[in-house]
This record gives structure tokens, C-alpha cells and sequence, in this order.
């Protein structure tokens, strides 16, 4: 198993950590992984985004130009990574503020209203980890179990009261995903 | 009587830094609910009190913002 | 206890640098491996380890305090990217000269001028021919992961300290910036070894310790160098350190990639020799040395040899003067900061190496 | 209310001298604000054609893109011999540098000092905004004491990381330089008072008399980890006190 | 008219500097180059032709000035010896990035670091391989006297206009100091050219013009790697120069050897002949680009090659890349400020060459 | 006479601190004057083996040498750094450097002014003799108005040359200096009034407030071209009034 | 009355700079006419008037002179 | 003919400017001449050297280890160039300040006393030129006509009043020059 995954967004969205995330959850099962974030004068303000890649080998290179999934959180970034993912792979976008949805019919689409329900939530700072929820119902590579290890980790210490708050997020995006089209 | 002024705002290359917001002297400027496709709440017109001083537009980092105002 | 953590090479760097005793650190920004510093004054090691870290004004400045630092025999590093390290040129010639040791680690970016700071391996000869003036050599080690780059700061100073020379440690920005898992190891105390060559103190009784690269007298500057070449030639003798994959079974075909970049080479390898072709890959892990012994053996053998680099050429040169004309050598790369992917490097097996 | 616009009743646009191409600037970022003053001195003097730049390594290394005016990229810390070798060329000619306060004050501080004290007949607009931008918010000479940053996360620390340094006070104190002078550009009135600075030096740069110096205190809402208007809260209450705004050097008549 | 003189090397670069049309000279002393400045300085050409000439704070500070000047489309020039010239390494890869003219003469003296003021060769690698970051080739012109010298500052500045590309004159303290009798040419206008890539104001009705060495998208700065390969493939066919000795001859064995150094192993090979032995010289007077398809060429007939360096070994790899096994290719050097005598190559040439 | 000539009756020789290496300075240059002051002030406060010291390149570049200490040799104009490297992790030491006006004011300007900046607890010893006198007497930042110079053969011209540096007064704006004086060697009383302004210099280390700098005005027969005593009469009448004697910075109490 | 001095010059290591003739206050010093190994008219004792003050001992750039003092 | 000739004395003695004029000298009579000085710390105060070449085909090095003259002004340069002078080769020096004269067998000596004849004709600056006198009596490889050109080429325009001077002083050294040991 590899999956190669890009995760882009606008700055602030948590994009950056969804990746680190998955990783350390990735680490938790005994998996290789490697995580690259984009970094230039474009991390500033505008877009961000962060190749994440778990497998059961050796990773080769860190980055990628093809993406088993793309995890779209902008159109800027639907724009430039839609056509990057492989026939056969994955796109799950958030619907806030995307006007142009995926057209692709070689890959399965799946839309998430998570930017909403984090504002239902009450923490839009949670919005990440509904997106990931999402992914991890479409594509079940890690155990809900070794997330929440691998939250611990990126988490200080200070902050892990907040983890029954992400695993409820998490848990709750896996039920709002929706699959538009399946390859 | 102030003069009459007005400005157009090119909001999609409105930043929503709201640099503009505070240097207004007529409160005529705030922050959208909407964001552009950059992602940003760029800046509206709230009012019509605009007295075509110009201050938004000098301190507009990005300078979206065109002054007009009424010569007579 | 060595204790497994996931981390951005940068950072790891950092983190090993604290466990391998360094005495200090001084350094100056520049993408892509601000992280190194950042995360040294995090940390804090003055508090821990008692290491000190400084941002210079630039990184002349730092490299000359590492001069300054490492005349006193102490364990001490610095870290950059191609516009800083070639800053750094005229103050390594000396460091090399005065045989001080020490750490520099170039996080490459692409080049040349301002260039872009995407990834690169531009500055590859740079490091092993000698960017500054004379006849010097830095070590070179090449990692090409998170676990090398933290494993070589370590080996790094070893050598360093064996050879009384200064150490490159040339990654780039892939491994710089990436998280991986790594083992880290345990803290090593920081040396309190009194080096005779050191300037500490004059010691009672003995001549005064002078750390110098100058040598006026020809005659004598010759020695000096004749001196340094026996040291180099002791090196390339000793610590030559590779990996080899598939080289030795019967191959037809060989290929040549450092750092990050071999990373990705070695999965081309695989797709290739699952289509059936009998082909290895040799990574060096220093590049000066250079391995020569085993790719000239290996030249010796193959129908031919694709090196494969990010940039427009440039280990192909000791891949060649390795080979020595007994097979002929190809050449693969991407520059500016672009990556080359498995596909790719495929594709020049296929028609470079095995149709060209 | 759309009778007034048209382009007749225009009295504020963006310069001809800034070219269309978008910022790449963070929101709020004072550079942009900058710019606009310097392409608008430009404008204002008829000089655009006249006027050679010179860009340095720092958020503002792609400033050549923005204003339209021959422009060069210089090497980090290195603008004020590249404008040497331009001016010393081209004496004729306009020439200015665009510098941050780690491309002036910290790797370029030798270049700086000796472009002033030869006094070469050059405009430095200067962006002291106490951190390095572009690299990620380092610490930079100008970074005040106790100010955080990425190398000083818990404070800049006087004993350990030396002093902010008044690098433009320095600078007044060369017989080279002819007017060191400190702005900002966060309010309307500040943005049109540095304007106003910035065409005097231009200006005076047909006297032949030495260097002008423009210090621009600016802020950095990306890295100062605060909203544009915050930032320039704190500018006002933090950075003036202790890089005060107005003239250090006037020329003597 | 030409001229004929009797002029120090560094004095009769400096004049023909000021005859080649430059526009301006800035530099920062260093032994042994320090009597290009001082002429300039003494000579005022400001008064005559207008060409200025500037002590600036550093080497940085001057190379910098370069790139200022040269971006506006002017002629000029600077000189340093090795430490010097390391410090110019950032910019110098700058400016090969930014495709800008420019002339910089590297009188060598021995490294490395301070090392010693005594003439040397030992910054060859520095000159070819690129001493800076990233991928870059400087036009490296090597004068074997005075009047090459001079010759060779304007061919320099020729080269340097016609690919965008700074031109390295590697000479040394030998050569800088010497006195010889030299053929000036006679004096050229200053350049009134208005380059369209060159600031100089912006034209009204088109763009303006950007000097930069800077491209953050790596596809595009990978472009512009790929555009100053081709540049350097074309000077590599077009720009090679050198001078044989007896090469046309049947010959047995061969010399290479360049610069100051050249001119002594020619007459080790005349008293070789002397002694019945068959061999030639070939004295490349362009090291970058190198004169690969001679050598290759003679590679196949001789029995041996031996080159000849005031330095460790550094040309050594460039002929061996030519020669690429054909033949073996021995090393004979002095270091640190020595230099060979006739005698000690002619020895050289029985044991290492023949005997060996 | 004789009877006078025995160990006990020795009121000054040659101290240990200096070795019996013959210098390769010009006759009556002031460099080995200095030396001794230097040197005479280590011995005074009995630290010889606590001493680390960093020569630079210029004609001092061999005093490692003279010096009875353990010396570095720094890059041209880096000798600043070079002492942080060592004061940073010999805290404990007395570090100094030794540097020419060519080597701490041109090339080292960012060096010189970021260790002050820092307040390096370090004794610059500052050897103004007005030119590059090891390179054979090119013009120096400190060249005065008029002087002439290998690279100045008709005069300094400042207008293009640009003026004479006073880095002592520069630096001594900066917060990071704690001690910043001004003296000569060429006269008995002034060579004994540097040594105790080095002595000072040096205790003031102890108590780690920042980097003192003492300026000593010296002079270059050889390349100004005078006998040495002429030279130190020329000295006084052209070099002083310039650059005058005494504390530019005295520790606040 | 002035103490009675006396010093010893090592002539060998004289550059014949002079610098102690002018710094002497007693005039007890001037350039021989011979020169030394290394060309230089070293320093020599003129007169008997040493006091022993170090003057010239001080100044000397090349500490190649001694000052003796009589103590009483 | 090529003679390689080491000149060698104090600084201020005018060891340089005495190879410059035969240099130029040669050029006059259309020879091939190099001239090298020695540079570096021992050029001021002490020491000063340099080589001159003057040969009908052309030079290899300006620079090498043994010489087929030596012209030696002071007792340093005597220790260290006696030895290096080519068996049957010359070396000519000036009496003043020579302690330990030259001692070798296989080469010609001359001894000149040129700074005391430079004295009596009132002008210490000639020195160099009654030396150079006495080595071209001994090795007439130039024509006295080509040195006074090859002086006016060295000395600059407004110093040629002084070549009348110069040539005196030439020939006085020829006169004065003695053979102490032939070769
Ligand atoms: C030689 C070199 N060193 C370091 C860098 C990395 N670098 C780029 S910009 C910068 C600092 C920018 O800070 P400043 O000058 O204050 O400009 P700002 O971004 O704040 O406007 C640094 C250190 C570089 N490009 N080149
Ligand atoms: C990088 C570099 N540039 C230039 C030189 C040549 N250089 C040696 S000493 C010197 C100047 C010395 O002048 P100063 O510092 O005033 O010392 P002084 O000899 O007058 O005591 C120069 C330019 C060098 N060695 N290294
Ligand atoms: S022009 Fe003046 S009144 Fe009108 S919106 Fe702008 S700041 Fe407000
Ligand atoms: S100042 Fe300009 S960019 Fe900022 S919010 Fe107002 S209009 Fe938008
Ligand atoms: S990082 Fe700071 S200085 Fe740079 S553009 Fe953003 S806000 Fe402006
Ligand atoms: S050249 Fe000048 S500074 Fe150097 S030793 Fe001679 S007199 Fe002193
Ligand atoms: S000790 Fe005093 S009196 Fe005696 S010679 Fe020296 S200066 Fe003159
Ligand atoms: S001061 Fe010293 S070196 Fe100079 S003449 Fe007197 S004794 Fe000799
Ligand atoms: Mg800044
Ligand atoms: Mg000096």
C-alpha cells in the first residue's frame, strides 16, 4: 500500500497539520511516511499545501507531481490539483467557496460540507479534521485508534484536552462525506 | 459642505487588510462577509458619505482603490 | 536509549547537532533551512547542554566565528544554502588551510544567483572541487533522508575531528524540509579534550598555539599543501562510503545518484528491473571521497552507466573520470529546482542509457 | 452616486508608474504602501524614464515586477554597490535602492556604510520593519528588545543578541550622507508625508551632493502574527518610541 | 598605431583596459594585483576616454559594482587573487545568472587561505567547475605572457558581449609581475550601444527592463538553466583556443600545460626533443571551454600524456575527461608559490612519463 | 657606567609577553610600539595564559608571532567574528583582536559594527595609520582629505573617493560599546597612556558590559614615504587634528 | 639631582629608526655611522647623561633596548 | 645568448630600476627580455631582488633558481645568492658593508667599489649605475648607446637632464671594476 496525497488549501485552514497528522497516525501503525510542505513566497498569505505520503515501503521521493488523493480546501487549489490525480484516484473538496466543482470522470469526487458544519461545531478550527474524517472513511489507511495517538503527538501537551473534540470532528466528517461520483 | 465623492474598489484584488476601513474619516468602508477568489473579505462601501479625500486610497497597500470626486 | 521521532530534516539536523555535543552554533537565515536555526533557539541548549547559538549578520560573519570557535577545538557548525555557502568560499579555503574542524551543512537550492528555492543539487562541485581558492578538499557527505542527515552531523564532527578539516554535509531542500522517521541517538557529551593545536590559554611552559593559514615562505606553503594532499589522500583511502543495490549480481547496466535525488533513482531501478532489465544503482554517501574504486570495477562490466542528478551535470564528472572510458556514461538530470520523477529517469534507462 | 465616477472627477489612481502586475505582498503589508510612494515621487517628478532601481533580497526582491522603471536585482545586502556601479556609470541618471532592514542593516551593513560615506548620489529607501519577512519573521538588527521572532521565540535578548541597531542615525553621522530622514505609511497623512520625503530626495539627487536616506517604518502583520490594523497598533505604539519618525539629517543651506 | 612597450603584466592590463573601452574599474588591492588600480588611478583615464575607476570597500563591494554597471550595459572590469576572488563567488554566479558582461582577472597567487603571495594555478577548479552555487560556466581565458594578457582583455570583453556571459582571465603573481615587451592596440571607442537588456532608463512605449538572477517558479528557472547550457554548448564548439606544439608531428607523448606554467614546460619539451624524445605540447589558452577534441584526438596516438600545474592537481581531471582512457595521463606539480623549473619537468617527463 | 648595568638595577626591558622573534615591521613603525603596549598590558594584569588574541591581514597579519599568547590569524576584515567564535565559547578568556584601518574599516565594516552592536565582551586594538600599508600604501577608508596614496596619487579627492572614515566615533553611538578611546604610541608619554587605556580595556572585560575599542593613531613611514621621524611629526600635525587623542566613550557609572 | 641610567641597545635588531633620539631627554642618543648586518645605522650611546627614565626604551618599536637605574 | 642575472641589495639601492634599464636596453637592441621583481613582506625596509632575462629567442619562466649573474649590493644578498650562481657564472658585487666575501672557485668574481666612487662624484643615487658599469665591462651583452636609450625610456621625461650623469657613472664602472677570481 501507498498512498500519496496532496493537501491544499488557503493559509490558516490547518492544511499543513492535517498532513503532519496523518502522518504521525502513520508512524503509529508501523508505516513509512513523508510529509513535504510547499514552502515559498507563496506559503505567505495565499495558498498552502503539503504532500503526505504513507506506505508500507520505503518512500522514494517525498514529492510527487501525481497524487493518489488530492484534499482541495480552495479553487485555487482545485484549479491547479485536480488534474494531478491519478485515473482511478481521489478528490474530496470542501464546498465553501469553490465555484468551478471537479469535472473529472476518471477519478471519484467526493464533496464535504465541512467548513459548515465546523461553524455548527463552534470551532472553524476543527474544519481540518472533519476533511480528514472524510478521507479516512473513503479511504480507511489508518485505524481512528492511531489517528488519535498521532494527534497527541502533534499536539502540545497543552492542548490535549482538545483531542475528544478533533476525534468528534473526526468522526463526524466521516459521516457527512458524500461520494458525487465514483470512478 | 464636504464635496462629494466616490470610489471603486477592485475587489478582486482587494487583499481585506481593512488598512483602508480605519483610515477613513467617514466610516464608509468595511470588510465583505464574502471573500473574493483569493479568499480574502475584501472591502465594501457601507455608506454614501464618501468625501472623495482620497485617504483609503493612499493607504491601500495594493492600490485597488480610484478616488473620484465631484469638481465644481 | 535512541528514541524514534518524525521530523523535518531541518529540525533533525538541529536535534543532532545538540545530541552530538556540538559547542556551538552560528548561522544566518536563508531559505530553505531557516529551520535549523529557528529550532536551535527554541530549544534553548544553552540551558541544556551548555551550547551556544548566535545569529551572525551574515553568514561571513558566521562562518568566521565558526573559524574563530573551532580554533579554540571546539565542536561547532554552521548552516546555509547555495548564495550564503558560496559567501562562505573564502573563509572554508582558510578553515581548510589553518585544518580546523568543523560542520557546515549546504541545504541546496537551485541556482545559479538568486535562482529559486526549490530544491537542487547545483552545488555539487562547488563542494568537492573547491568553490574557493587553492587546493583544498572538503569532506562531503551526501544524506538522503531525515535518519542520514542526522546520523551524518554526527560522523560529520567524527571526521572532522579525525582529519582536522571541515565537514560538508550537502543535502538539499527536499530532505530539509521533509518529515520522516527517525531514530535519534543519544546525547554525547560535549569534548573537554584539551587539543594541543587549540588556542585556549597558552599553556605554562609550552610555545604559545597559533592557528594560521599563512605561510609566506614558499617552501614552506609547499609542505603545507604536500601535508594536506597526504591527509586527502589518506582520506579517499579510508573513508570512502557508498551504498550499492543489485551491483553485486550480474547487471548490464548501472546507475549513479546522490542524495535525495538517488532516492527516487532507486525506484526507477525497481520499475526497470521489473520489466526485466539487469541494472544497479551505487549511492554515493561521500562525495569526496568519491567512490571510484567500486564504479570503476563496475564500469568494467556494464554495457553503461546513467548518473542522475539535479542539475545539468556535474557528479558525471567523477562518474567518468571513474570510469575511466571503459563504458560509456550518461547523463539525466533536472535543474532549477524541478525534481525528476521515476517515470522519467525510467525513460532515460530505457533511451538513453540502454538505446542511446 | 455613479455621476461622480468618471474619469474626469479622478483624483486618486494608481500611478502610471506601477506596473499592473498583483503584489505578492501579505495583506495590509506596508511595502505595498511604500511602493505606491516611491512610484508616485517618480510620477510626481516626471523622472520615470530617468530612474534606475535597484531591488534586494527580502519580500521586496520582486519589486521589479511592480514598479515600472528600469530596474536590477541586487544581491542580498548588496543594493547600494549596485547602485554604485549604476550611478557611477550612468551619473546622469536617477538611481535608487529598495532595501529591508536585513538587507541594509545586517549582511549589507559594510555596503550601506560605505555607499554613505562615499557619499554617492543615491537614494536608499529603507524598510525597517524589526524582522526579517521574506525568509519566515527572523530576527532582524532592527527587531526591538524583547520583540519576538522565529530566532528570538521568547524575546529579543540584549545581552545575548546584541542591540536594535538606529542604523539611519548611524548613517547621518557620515559626511557622505546629504538627508537621513524616518517615515512611515500606515496613515494617510504619514503615506503622503513620506511621499513628500521621498521627491526631496530625488530631488536633491540633482545637487550631487551625497546620499539620501529614506527610513520607512513599516510593519509585518504575516510575522508579527497579528491582523494589518493590529500590526500597525503596534507599530505606532512599539517602534515609533524607539525609531522615532522625522528628520535626523537636513541638508545645510 | 600599435604600440610597443615594456610593461609590468598587471600595468599592461590595466592599459588595455582603458584602450579596450571600458567604462569603469572597481576594485579593492590584493598582492599581487594591486598595480592595476594603482596604474589606473595614476593614469586618469576619467580625463580621457571617461572610464571610472573606484577603490571599493571590499571585493564584495566591487563585484557588486559589476554587476551594477554591467546591468546598464557598460564595459567593465575587476581583478583580485584568490581570497578576493572567493569572496566574489555569490555575485559572479549572480551575474553568470543574470546573463551580464563583465571581465574579472584572477591574478592566482597560492592558497589555500591566506597561504602565501607567490604565483600559483591553484584556483583552476574555482575558474572552471564554478566556484559559486549552481549551474554556471565562466569563459576562462588563460594568458601565457604580457601581451595575451592584454590581448585577452579585449578578447575578453568581445567574448563577454557576445554571450552575456562573465569572462575570467586566470593568470598569476608570475605573469601580473613581470616585465615584457607588449604590442598595445590601439584604443577603442567606449561602447554607445543602447542593449535592450540593459537598464538605462526606461524607453518610453515598451517594458522596463529587469536585470534579476531570480525565477521562483522552477519550471521557468529550469528554462533558464536549459537556455545557459545551449549558450555554453555554443561556446564550447565555437570559442575554443589553444596552442600546439609539434602536434601535428608524430609524437609519442604529450604536455599539457596552461598560463605561466606552459611557457616553462615548453622549453622542457625543447630540451626533451634535444634529447631524441618525440613530443608535443598542447597550451590551452581557453580553459573553459576546454580543449577536449584535440586532446581526445591526440589521446589515441601518444603513449602518454603528462600534464603540468602549479597546483595539486587540478587540469589534470579536464584532460583525462579528454583523454577518457585512452591513454594514461600522468601529474607533475609544484604548490604553494613554487615554481617548476625546466630541469625538474624534463625529469618529470623520463621517469614519470616515459618511465613510469 | 657599568657598574649600573646589572639585573637588579633593569627598569624596563623587553616584556615576556612578547617573544624574541626580530619583527618584520619597517623601521619605526608604530605596529611594534603597539605591540608592546599591548603586550606590556597583558603582563601587567597577569594574564598571558588567559589570553586569546586574533591578528588580521595587514602588516600586523604575522604579530602571532610576537605575541607570547595563543593567536588566530582571521580573514581580511573578519577578525571581529572571528573573536565572537572564540569569546562565545571561551567566555571565561580575555580575547582580542588587533586590526589596520583597511581591515576593520573597509572589508570588516559589518564585522566591526555588528560585534559592537552586540557588545562582544572583546578588546578591539584599532591601528589607524591612514593606509593599506601592507599591500604597498593604497588609500584606506582613514586616508585623509588631500593624502596621497598609491591609489590616490594626486591626493584624496573626497568628492569621488569619498571621506576619511572616524569608525571610533561610529561605533561608539553604539549601545553594545562600552569603552572607546583614542591614542598614540609615537612619544613616550602617549605610548604609556595607551598602555593604560589597554589595561583598562582589558579589565573592563571582566565585567562583561560590552566591547571596548581603543583606537591608536599610527603611522606608516614607508608608505608615506618619510623618515619615522618625520613621519610621527606629520602625524601630529595632519593625523591628530582629524582624529584626536582621548575618550570618545567612558563607562557610565 | 637626576638618578644615574644606563641601557643597553641591541645593536644587531636596531632598525635605526630614531625614534628614541627624539624621545630622549638627556640627548643621549643618536645614529652611528656604521650600519648593521641588515643596513641599518643603528642607535648609539653619545653622552653620559642616561637618567633611566625608559623613554627611548618605550618608544622603541623593536624593544631592543634595556634601561638600567641605579637604586639607592 | 640568454644570461639570467639576479640583482640583489637593499631597498633604495636601485637593484629594481637597474633591471628595468637593461631591459629596456635589450628591447632596444631587439631582444627578448623579461624582468621580475620579488614581492612580498621582505620588499619593505629590507631586502629587494630582482631577475632580469635578456636572450635573443624567447624566455620560458622570468622566474628561476640559478643564475648566470649575480649583482649583490648587500652582505644578506651575498649568503643567499653566492649559491645559486651557475658553475662559470658571475657574480660582481660592491665592497660597502661585505663582511664575508664570496668564497666559490668555479665562478667569476668581481669586486667594485662603487658606493665610495659614488660618493666622490657626489650623487649616492648613481650607484646603481657605476655597478651596472662594471657588469657590462665584464659581459658586454648590450651596447652602451642602446643602455642611455633604454634610460630615457625608464627615467621619466623630466629626469633626462640627468642622463649625462648616468652615463659618467656607467663608465666609470667599467673602469673601476675589478676581477678578483676567474672561472
Ligand atoms: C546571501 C544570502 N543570505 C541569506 C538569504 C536569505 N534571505 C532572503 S531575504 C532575507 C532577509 C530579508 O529581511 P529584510 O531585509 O528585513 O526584508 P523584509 O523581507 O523584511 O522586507 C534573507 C536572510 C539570501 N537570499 N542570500
Ligand atoms: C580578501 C582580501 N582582500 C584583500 C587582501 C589584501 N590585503 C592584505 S592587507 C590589506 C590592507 C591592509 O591595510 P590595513 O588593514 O590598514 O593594515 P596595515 O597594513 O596598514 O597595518 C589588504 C587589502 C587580502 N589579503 N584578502
Ligand atoms: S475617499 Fe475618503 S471618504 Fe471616501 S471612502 Fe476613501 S477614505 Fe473614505
Ligand atoms: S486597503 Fe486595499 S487591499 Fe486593504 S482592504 Fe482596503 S481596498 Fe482592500
Ligand atoms: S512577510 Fe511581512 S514584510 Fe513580507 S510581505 Fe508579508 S507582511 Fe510584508
Ligand atoms: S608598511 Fe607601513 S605599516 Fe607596514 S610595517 Fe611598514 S611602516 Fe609599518
Ligand atoms: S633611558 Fe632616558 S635618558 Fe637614558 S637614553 Fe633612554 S631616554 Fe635617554
Ligand atoms: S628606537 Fe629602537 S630600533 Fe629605532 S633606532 Fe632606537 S633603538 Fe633602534
Ligand atoms: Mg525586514
Ligand atoms: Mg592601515
Amino acid at each position: 500500500m501507498t498512498e500519496e496525497i496532496i493537501i491544499a488549501g488557503f493559509g490558516g485552514q490547518g492544511v499543513l497539520s492535517m498532513g503532519q497528522i496523518l502522518c504521525y497516525s502513520g508512524v503509529m501503525q508501523e508505516k513509512e511516511v513523508t510529509w513535504f510542505p510547499s514552502y515559498g513566497p507563496e506559503m505567505r498569505g495565499g495558498t498552502a499545501n503539503c504532500t503526505a505520503i504513507i506506505s508500507d515501503e520505503k518512500i522514494s521521493s517525498p514529492i510527487v507531481n501525481v497524487y493518489d488523493t488530492a484534499i482541495v480546501l480552495n479553487q485555487p487549489s482545485m484549479d491547479k490539483f485536480e488534474p494531478t490525480v491519478k485515473p482511478g484516484g481521489l478528490i474530496i473538496y470542501d464546498s465553501n467557496g469553490i465555484i468551478r466543482h471537479p469535472e473529472r470522470k476518471d477519478i471519484t469526487v467526493c464533496i464535504m460540507d465541512a467548513s459548515e458544519e465546523a461553524v455548527k461545531m463552534n470551532n472553524t478550527k476543527i474544519m481540518n479534521m472533519i476533511v480528514l474524517g472524510g478521507f479516512l472513511k473513503i479511504k480507511p489507511i489508518i485505524e481512528l485508534d492511531n489517528v488519535i495517538k498521532g494527534l497527541s503527538n502533534v499536539l502540545p501537551e497543552r492542548y490535549h484536552k482538545l483531542i475528544p473534540l478533533n476525534e468528534q470532528a473526526i468522526k463526524r466528517g466521516m459521516e457527512i462525506v458524500k461520494i458525487v461520483h465514483k470512478a | 459642505m464636504a464635496k462629494k465623492g466616490d470610489i471603486i474598489i477592485d475587489i478582486e484584488k482587494c487583499k481585506g487588510c481593512e488598512v483602508c476601513v480605519v483610515a477613513c474619516p467617514k466610516q464608509v468602508l468595511a470588510a465583505a462577509n464574502e471573500v473574493n477568489a483569493k479568499g480574502y473579505h475584501y472591502a465594501i462601501k457601507v455608506n454614501a458619505e464618501c468625501i472623495g479625500c482620497a485617504n483609503c486610497a493612499v493607504v491601500c497597500p495594493d492600490a485597488v482603490i480610484t478616488v473620484y470626486r465631484e469638481k465644481k | 536509549m535512541k528514541e524514534l521521532r518524525l521530523m523535518k530534516g531541518n529540525e533533525a539536523l538541529a536535534e543532532a547537532s545538540i545530541r552530538a555535543g556540538a559547542d556551538a552554533y552560528f548561522g544566518y537565515p536563508i531559505t530553505p533551512q531557516s529551520e535549523v536555526i529557528e529550532y536551535l533557539m527554541h530549544v534553548q541548549p544553552e540551558k541544556t547542554t551548555g551550547m551556544v547559538v548566535l545569529q551572525a549578520e551574515s553568514e561571513i560573519g558566521a562562518i568566521n566565528m565558526i573559524y574563530g570557535a573551532a580554533g579554540c577545538g571546539k565542536k561547532v557548525l554552521t548552516t546555509s544554502s547555495g548564495p550564503g555557502i558560496s559567501l562562505m568560499q573564502e573563509a572554508l579555503s582558510y578553515i581548510a588551510g589553518a585544518e580546523l574542524p568543523c560542520v557546515v551543512a549546504n541545504i541546496q537550492r537551485g541556482g545559479p544567483g538568486l535562482g529559486t528555492i526549490q530544491p537542487s543539487q547545483g552545488d555539487y562541485f562547488q563542494s568537492v572541487k573547491g568553490g574557493g581558492h587553492g587546493d583544498y578538499k572538503l569532506i562531503t557527505l551526501a544524506p538522503a533522508s531525515v535518519q542520514e542527515t542526522v546520523d551524518y552531523v554526527k560522523l560529520g564532527f567524527e571526521l572532522a575531528f579525525q582529519y582536522r578539516n571541515p565537514v560538508m554535509i550537502l543535502t538539499d531542500g527536499i530532505i530539509g524540509q521533509m518529515m520522516e522517521k527517525v531514530e535519534l541517538f543519544e546525547q554525547q557529551p560535549r569534548i573537554t579534550e584539551q587539543f594541543d593545536w587549540a588556542t585556549k590559554g597558552k599553556v605554562p611552559g609550552k610555545d604559545h598555539v597559533i592557528v594560521t593559514s599563512l605561510m609566506l615562505q614558499s617552501e614552506e606553503q609547499e609542505k603545507i599543501n604536500l601535508r594536506l594532499q597526504a591527509k586527502y589522500r589518506e582520506v579517499e583511502n579510508n573513508e570512502v562510503r557508498y551504498q550499492e543495490h543489485y551491483c553485486d549480481e550480474d547487471i548490464d547496466y548501472l546507475l549513479v545518484a546522490f542524495g535525495s535525488c538517488a532516492r527516487i533513482t532507486q525506484k526507477s531501478m525497481e520499475m526497470a528491473r521489473e520489466k526485466g532489465i539487469k541494472i544497479g544503482l551505487i549511492r554515493p554517501q561521500t562525495l569526496y571521497p568519491f567512490p571510484v574504486a567500486i564504479i570503476e570495477k563496475l564500469a568494467a562490466k556494464v554495457k553503461g552507466i546513467l548518473t542522475v542528478e539535479m542539475n545539468t551535470g556535474q557528479m558525471i564528472e567523477d562518474v567518468k573520470l571513474a570510469a575511466n572510458g571503459q563504458t560509456k556514461v550518461e547523463f539525466y538530470g533536472r535543474c532549477g529546482g524541478m525534481i525528476p520523477s521515476p517515470d522519467e529517469i525510467l525513460n532515460a534507462i530505457e533511451t538513453k542509457l540502454i538505446g542511446g | 452616486m455613479s455621476e461622480i465616477i468618471k474619469p474626469e472627477n479622478i483624483v486618486y489612481e494608481k500611478t502610471k508608474v506601477m506596473t499592473d502586475k498583483v503584489m505578492h505582498y501579505c495583506p495590509g503589508c506596508g511595502h505595498g504602501t511604500a511602493h505606491k510612494m516611491v512610484a508616485e515621487a517618480i510620477e510626481d517628478l516626471g523622472i520615470q524614464n530617468e530612474t534606475i532601481g535597484v531591488t534586494p533580497v527580502g519580500c521586496s526582491v520582486l519589486a521589479y515586477y511592480y514598479f515600472a522603471v528600469d530596474m536590477q536585482e541586487a544581491a542580498h545586502g548588496r543594493a547600494t554597490a549596485v547602485a554604485t556601479g549604476i550611478k557611477r556609470v550612468m551619473p546622469e541618471k536617477y538611481v535608487f535602492t529598495y532595501q529591508g532592514d536585513g538587507d541594509l542593516a545586517a549582511i549589507g551593513t559594510a555596503e550601506t556604510i560605505h555607499a554613505c560615506n562615499r557619499g554617492e548620489n543615491i537614494l536608499i529607501v529603507f524598510i525597517n520593519n524589526g524582522i526579517y519577512g521574506m525568509t519566515g519573521g527572523q530576527m532582524a538588527p532592527t527587531t526591538l528588545e524583547g520583540m519576538k521572532s522565529s530566532t528570538s521565540p521568547y524575546g529579543r535578548d540584549l545581552k545575548t543578541m546584541g542591540n536594535p541597531l538606529k542604523i539611519s542615525e548611524l548613517v547621518a553621522q557620515l559626511e557622505g550622507t546629504y538627508y537621513v530622514t524616518r517615515h512611515s505609511v500606515h496613515t494617510p497623512a504619514n503615506a503622503r508625508k513620506a511621499k513628500r520625503a521621498l521627491k526631496k530626495a530625488l530631488e536633491y539627487q540633482k545637487l550631487n551632493k551625497g546620499t539620501c536616506l529614506v527610513e520607512i517604518v513599516s510593519n509585518c502583520p504575516s510575522n508579527w502574527k497579528m491582523t494589518p490594523v493590529e500590526s500597525n497598533k503596534w507599530m505606532e505604539e512599539h517602534m515609533f518610541p524607539f525609531y522615532p519618525l522625522g528628520d535626523i539629517k537636513v541638508p545645510q543651506q
